[in-house]
């Protein structure tokens, strides 16, 4: 057990600090969902991937720098520490071009890979449905062969980033007869194909950040098909395994928002104790996810495949960010019933509302649950 | 960067472990219950002959020259067992003190007798009105007077033995004639460090201790039987379980954590001791709970073991700092740093 | 004794009910919603047509002359459908304390018109730089300043409309200008009674609120399928909404106790009236967090109807006091007491 | 709605009141563990009896007052107020004597009900089994018919009061082929008949509230039986309704453990607003089980059977009451390691113990849930 850097990753964090100090933007970018943010998170992008910073845990032979989870986090930590903007093709680094690399052919990496790096076409993900929810194998979004291409008919919903993105990697079902696991296709859809239609979600929280995407009869090429025809399932768990190599939800993230929270904390209550001994569990919590993930990068930086922690991970810091933001609110007192984030310090409203939703999306908290029940107690199955 | 215990920390614990399923099963523990404040700790001499009582001391006073770290698991060990000795405070909180502000005449007398297993020793939180545990039966005590540390023998004890809950603790009131000679030092580091080691290695004990609770309890719903079916297959039972599983991990990761900064002396170690205390505490007092509530009566029962490991459980959760006031002493320090 | 309502109370609010389900479905919510600060309140005077406006108004001023019991279960309906109406501040705060505190002349003028359903009223907590929902709209409102309470024409207020999350609050940061022409009373009970009949008739509001998500919840529940059957199958999902219906019977019985004491100006009023806002309010947060979970997805869109509920949920809960604060109220009575 | 006193429950409390102050003994008796104990109990039962307040819910023929639901709570009110002992017949007032008022024939009430009253016989109750649990209607102690006799061999556990009982009553199998809730039979049995066997159950917290019962080949008149053979599922269902009318776990109850609780709050934590807002929430919670209790009594007076309500009040009285007990803990601090009563103020150790068998006994805290899922929420039974 040793906590301290080898100089080897020492000296990267000083060149990522160095670097990111010298060419983060000064000032927030746009939000990507306008034409000019769009066009700033683009060029940060294309910064990035000139530096070879774009996709840091990607194999140095697909443009990555093929850093280990120790190194990937360190990355993530000094970027988020600098202030840089959000990654914009968070879906495509993270899911899709992993999933890419361990399933895809060379065609299909040559074709998509180096695009998805300098930000040239932005992805998003077409898994969940209206009618699926929790249970994402009864899926029912069609892909029928017809010669050498998939035509598509169905409905995705909860795709994020999908107002501007180019590609769309989705589940569709391509053998209605096979059990529900089975007879599943993971398959690239061009987002600009006619019969692509993408409707935006309005939210309970005024803001529109999901969209629904509707396929009528969409031609798709087989050569986009990821792995083999009805074993997409399979590739689907692959790309979700390699969720967790994102920068969001870190243990980093979470002490930030704690620090905020502890600014909004009125003189007057400075020495309540029961202030404090939220806020010193607060961050015992933190501490706990960040050790938490410690330990699973150190399993997987020795080659091992952790188990169980993505689930335990994901429980633990929904819940704890919720009453993080709990208290945010409480401290803001009669401020948490504006609307607008810039008259509500922090705009804790709309995040307590997002955190919520992390309480359902990427498997809701009950199936973690379960996940955890059956393959970490070994529990049965059932009830 | 590396998050794991090596190889020799795993086959220590593993020996541990193996020694105290064979030499301190609950019937074993419940006869030393029975003797009560009687009892004269010979599984701690055994313990020491594997070398957990001198693994903080130095090879100079007969011990192997250890970090915490190294001792993580094996205190992990004692805690799954209920190991009735006051195990922090001799194994830990006093070769650290003494090593760390102990003038080498002390260290000289005390450090090979506490790696030899023969001396158990004590902490005193106050000099007057102390409730300690083994206050009556340790061979020496650390007691805490303001900033000062002292070290006192049994003949300038005045013990009055209360009977407490845990028949583990042989808890004693207790006031200490204290002066220059039992004077180790006015440095108040070493306050901080009692606090600190005691808390991390209780920690380590805690998170043990959840581990037998989880699996007495997760083999208990496996094999009780109601409306036909496991008690494993109720979605409420095994998401309670879950619960608590995941809350052990959470600590066991606070825990590691803590160990290694005691071990190297970080600037951090106090905060981290903390909170690994803290997350114990509050894992083990869900696990207790749960570990009750999904027993059903059975549990209440002095003939059913797990009233050995709740017992434990709760005065462990006391030990070096309840969660609260551990919690409230972290968030004074974030909101005064701002 | 007799806990429960007799049958003109029970008609009253079964009148209320289907005037509600009628003309105020979730769709006419909507319509209100996007009307925002610029509504006008039709749909108030509708049900001061039924007599809720005018209830506790004596019949010499156009009113039945009733107690707040008599109210207790048309509040329920009222924030069963969410109304956008400040409807405690109307028909329950202002006739209570106008009849109670207001000088004849006072009650002639105001008391007839807000039986009518013509005089929507706002109340503020304090003169200056008040978060006021309807403080911009509100054709008079109740200002309390220290112990003095004062009523106060649009003509007097400074006004700057807030974007609220709930858009049925139709907020606004108001200064008032206060002298003896707009003062109703110094007498402290005044100010007393604001609190606790606005906190009864809250707490009556979101009692009706929690029955909605509750009923809502349940048969998403009952309908929703996953993994082959209904979600209502699923044991650890059942019992997170038995938890809310448990808190809401408590909140409910609470509630009609608070309604009870009030009306009857029993001394315990104000501590009954804290413990039954505190318990609706806690009640509202459990059940709005499960109907939100239990719902999925589908709940966090606009199009679905049931953040209609949850935001005027969020609103009530801190109208009148949040339930921490008035625990602690309740709490430090208690604690002073002994 | 009126919550004030009828004028004659005013002149009932005032008369329970005036009788109470003048016979309530002024020292504490002994425990009725012990052979005094157990004679000074007797002897203030003896003295209720003759004042005819020995069941005041009981109908007047068969020796009670014939008191509403309401005047019954006024009743136990006074008693607690008035600091009299807990009464030694409970399982007979409130189970066994009510079940037979309800189910009994003439003889069988002839034969038990003024002993009941008179404490001339106590009793006891024989429904849990070890193997049971939850699922009571999984009971296995056999009863065989044989001539005018039934021959009962099993075991019974959690019987309060056995060490001094004189009547057990019964839940036996007696057709073993019945479906599970048939062929069980509601039985009287004497404690004192050849093959009863009642063995102690030392407890985690050090005491011995409950004993095991073991029944070897004991014969039962075929009399004793309680409404029909194989009939006893439903008349113990009666005996559990009845249960309700119990002096037990009454709102005054908690008020007063609150009240404890209070005095131990030492100066310098009284103004500490977590403590004082854990305070006020208690005492919301405990009014809260006071009007959900007076809205059962009142539908009770008016002739209606409550469904749900006695489910509802166990779930919140039980969980409640260990949070106040875990308060009271952390307010004892150093003390509430210590075993002994004695030196513990209060007792709260063992309390907290036994309030946490609270969550399991009765119908554990589960069953409960399900219960309300089931018939409130009308949600289906299943997993």
């Amino acid at each position: 057990m040793d906590l301290t850097l080898t100089p080897d990753q020492a000296s990267f964090q000083d060149e990522v600090r160095t670097w990111l100090r010298a060419h983060v933007p000064t000032e927030r970018l746009a939000s990507p969902g306008t034409p000019e943010g769009l066009e700033q998170h683009r060029s940060w992008e294309r910064t990035m991937f000139e530096a070879g910073l774009a996709a840091v845990h990607w194999p140095r032979e697909h443009g990555g720098r093929g850093l280990g989870p120790i190194e990937t986090s360190i990355f993530y930590d000094e970027y988020l520490a600098a202030g840089a903007p959000d990654r914009l093709n968070r879906l495509a680094l993270g899911l899709a071009g992993p999933t890419l690399i361990e399933c895809g052919d060379e065609a299909q990496r040559e074709r998509w890979l180096s695009n998805m790096l300098s930000c040239d076409e932005i992805w998003c993900q077409g898994f969940s449905e209206p009618g699926a929810g929790s249970d994402l194998a009864s899926l029912r979004t069609r892909g029928v062969v017809d010669g050498d291409r998939l035509r598509v008919d169905g409905q995705k919903i909860w795709t994020s980033h999908s107002q501007f993105a180019d590609w769309i990697f989705a589940l569709v079902r391509t053998d209605p007869e096979a059990p529900k696991h089975r007879g599943i296709t993971f398959v690239m859809i061009d987002r600009h194909s006619p019969g692509v239609d993408v409707r935006p979600i309005r939210q309970m929280n005024h803001s529109s950040s999901f969209a629904e995407v509707y396929f009528d009869d969409v031609e798709v090429p087989l050569e986009n098909v990821v792995g083999e025809l009805n074993d997409g399932w399979r590739v689907a768990m692959v790309a979700l395994t390699n969720e967790r190599s994102s920068n969001l939800n870190t243990a980093a993230h979470f002490e930030r928002l704690l620090g905020e929270v502890i600014d909004l904390v009125p003189p007057e209550r400075r020495r309540d104790p029961r202030i404090a001994a939220e806020i010193g569990r607060f961050h015992e919590e933190i501490e706990a996810y960040r050790y938490l993930t410690l330990r699973t990068l150190t399993e997987l930086s020795k080659g091992r495949r952790p188990g169980i922690q993505s689930s335990m991970g994901k429980l633990w810091w929904s819940e704890m960010q919720t009453r993080i933001h709990e208290l945010g609110l409480e401290m803001l007192g009669d401020d948490a019933e504006l609307l607008d984030p810039a008259d509500a310090p922090g705009g804790f409203v709309h995040r307590y509302w997002l955190g919520r939703a992390a309480h359902i999306y990427a498997g809701s908290n009950e199936i973690q649950r379960n996940i955890i029940a059956e393959r970490w107690l070994g529990l049965p199955k059932g009830r | 960067m590396d998050f794991e215990f090596d190889e020799d920390q795993v086959a220590f614990g593993a020996a541990v472990r193996r020694f105290l399923d064979a030499k301190l099963p609950p019937s074993r523990l419940r006869t030393i219950w029975d003797e009560g404040q009687g009892y004269r700790h010979e599984v701690w001499r055994e313990l020491a002959g594997l070398g957990v009582a001198g693994s903080l001391v130095d090879e100079a006073h007969g011990g192997s020259g250890g970090r915490l770290t190294d001792l993580v698991l094996v205190l992990g060990e004692l805690g799954t067992h209920a190991v009735p000795e006051p195990a922090v405070e001799t194994a830990v909180v006093a070769p650290l003190v003494l090593s760390g502000f102990g003038a080498p005449a002390l260290q000289q007398e005390w450090l090979p007798q506490i790696a030899a297993g023969d001396t158990i020793v004590a902490v005193a939180a106050r000099p007057e009105g102390a409730r300690v545990p083994d206050g009556a039966t340790a061979d020496v005590t650390l007691v805490r007077s303001g900033h000062e540390v002292h070290l006192v023998r049994p003949q300038r004890v005045t013990a009055r033995p209360l009977a407490g809950a845990d028949p583990s603790r042989r808890l004693a009131e207790c006031d200490y004639r204290l002066d220059d000679s039992t004077l180790v030092t006015v440095d108040p580091a070493a306050s901080l460090l009692i606090d600190t080691a005691g808390a991390a290695g209780t920690a380590a004990l805690l998170v043990g201790l959840c581990d037998r609770l989880v699996d007495l309890t997760r083999e208990h719903l496996l094999t009780r039987q109601q409306f036909g079916r496991p008690l494993a297959e109720f979605q409420v039972l095994k998401h309670r379980l879950v619960d608590v599983a995941v809350a052990v991990e959470a600590a066991r990761s606070l825990t590691w954590n803590a160990g290694y900064r005691v071990g190297v002396g970080d600037p951090g170690a106090a905060m981290a001791a903390r909170a690994a205390k803290a997350a114990a505490s509050e894992a083990a007092s869900r696990a207790g709970a749960a570990a009750l509530q999904l027993h059903g009566g059975i549990g209440f029962t002095w003939e059913h073991d797990l009233h050995l490991w709740l017992q434990r459980a709760m005065s462990w959760e006391r030990s070096f700092g309840i969660a609260r006031e551990l919690r409230a002493q972290m968030g004074a320090e974030l909101l005064e740093a701002k």
